[in-house]
């Protein structure tokens, strides 16, 4: 399984969980990002997620790759969708396999932290009302000027 | 030299496209093609006048320099996941 | 879906995932863990697991209790299978969903802490070469004497 | 009063049998009880002196005093997960 995906089609949870899961890795740490139907009380009907897909891909690609690094053995395994997203879909997973349990959570955490401050990727909220706007986002840290 | 511009999101509504190409002077830096793509108008001028930039799919400064055939994006504050 | 089983069942993991990313929380976090292969270098063929049942499922209800009012708000939920099991089978699951994604790891990261300090469940592992043990534990801190 | 003991894992295989019912002097202990099982002999001598034990299935101390038909359990360190 490609280690950083970012893709149109549903994310197949299972199928992450079932490659960051193999025999030599006792525990997984699976994180699911989903679409909620409310953001800061306001009804939401759904969500369109806009990336510089090219850039996008290399960044994770990079992402997934220090995660791993920092776990010393084991899987990492992220894919972010982009598109159009409706309530309760997944938006992003990230699966993190390895002998003990404390790197895959560290693991996991770290790919999910890292993707909110880097990743190119944009969410456009649509709300119950008609109305839609781009969600604030976070200026990545190596870049600041 | 020729430059291409990615507008994305937020900054692809303001400037009303998600592509440009402008032909800039040799040794113009990724700040400088910002202030021509504003300069431009038409929507353009409404883009921050130092936003976060990638050069050819990797995060810049506003201080690089350019080459003829780059890519440059302008990138929104992000917000995946 | 009850917060906390002890089953002699084979685990559903995508059933905890989805009754945990309901429409309200943005976020789940997913712990599992897997029978693994080896122990120590040692090959292992399988593992069974002991559990003073009555018990286990009340402090698996306590723990994940608490994990639930650490959080906030969201919904915590963890099952643990006792019996025979193989290589790759899951033999703890906990799910934690939350608007937000931080308390999602801590939940889930509380939950298993927790899991293997204080519930009263045992493994004896098996080996290739036909032998067996009960691997060593932890004394639950609230009794040490 | 009737005390009924539970034994789990290592602590069933030390003393082969996973339950036994001993009658006890009122006022006995979880550690009073431990000690007479232990006296019992057939394996259970091998049992440790002073185990974890619940009492009703809550953890509980080896000081605490039990009480007619209570379950008294052995709990060797626990291995879940």
């Amino acid at each position: 399984m490609t280690p950083a995906v970012i893709t149109r089609d549903p994310i197949d949870t299972a199928a992450l969980l079932d490659a960051a899961g193999d025999a030599a890795n006792g525990a997984v740490t699976l994180f699911v990002g989903v679409v909620r139907d409310h953001n800061d009380d306001r009804p939401v009907t759904g969500m369109r997620y806009d990336a510089y897909e090219a850039m996008a891909s290399d960044v994770l690609h990079e992402i997934v790759a220090e995660a791993r690094t920092a776990m010393g053995e084991g899987t990492v395994l992220a894919v972010h969708r982009i598109g159009e997203l409706a309530i309760g879909d997944v938006s992003v997973a990230i699966a993190a396999g390895a002998p003990h349990r404390a790197p895959t959570f560290d693991a996991a955490r770290y790919v999910i932290e890292q993707i909110k401050l880097r990743l190119p990727v944009w969410k456009e909220e649509h709300y119950t009302d008609g109305a839609a706007r781009w969600l604030p986002g976070q200026v990545p840290p190596m870049v600041q000027s | 030299m020729r430059i291409r511009f990615l507008l994305f999101a937020l900054y692809r509504d303001l400037a009303g496209a998600e592509e440009f190409e402008l032909a800039l002077p040799d040794g113009a830096t990724a700040g400088d093609a910002v202030s021509a793509l504003r300069a431009r108008g038409g929507g353009s001028e409404r883009l921050p006048p130092r936003p976060v930039v990638a050069i050819n799919r990797h995060y810049a400064s506003l201080d690089d320099r350019l080459a003829d055939n780059d890519e440059l994006a302008l990138l929104p504050p992000v917000a995946g996941g």
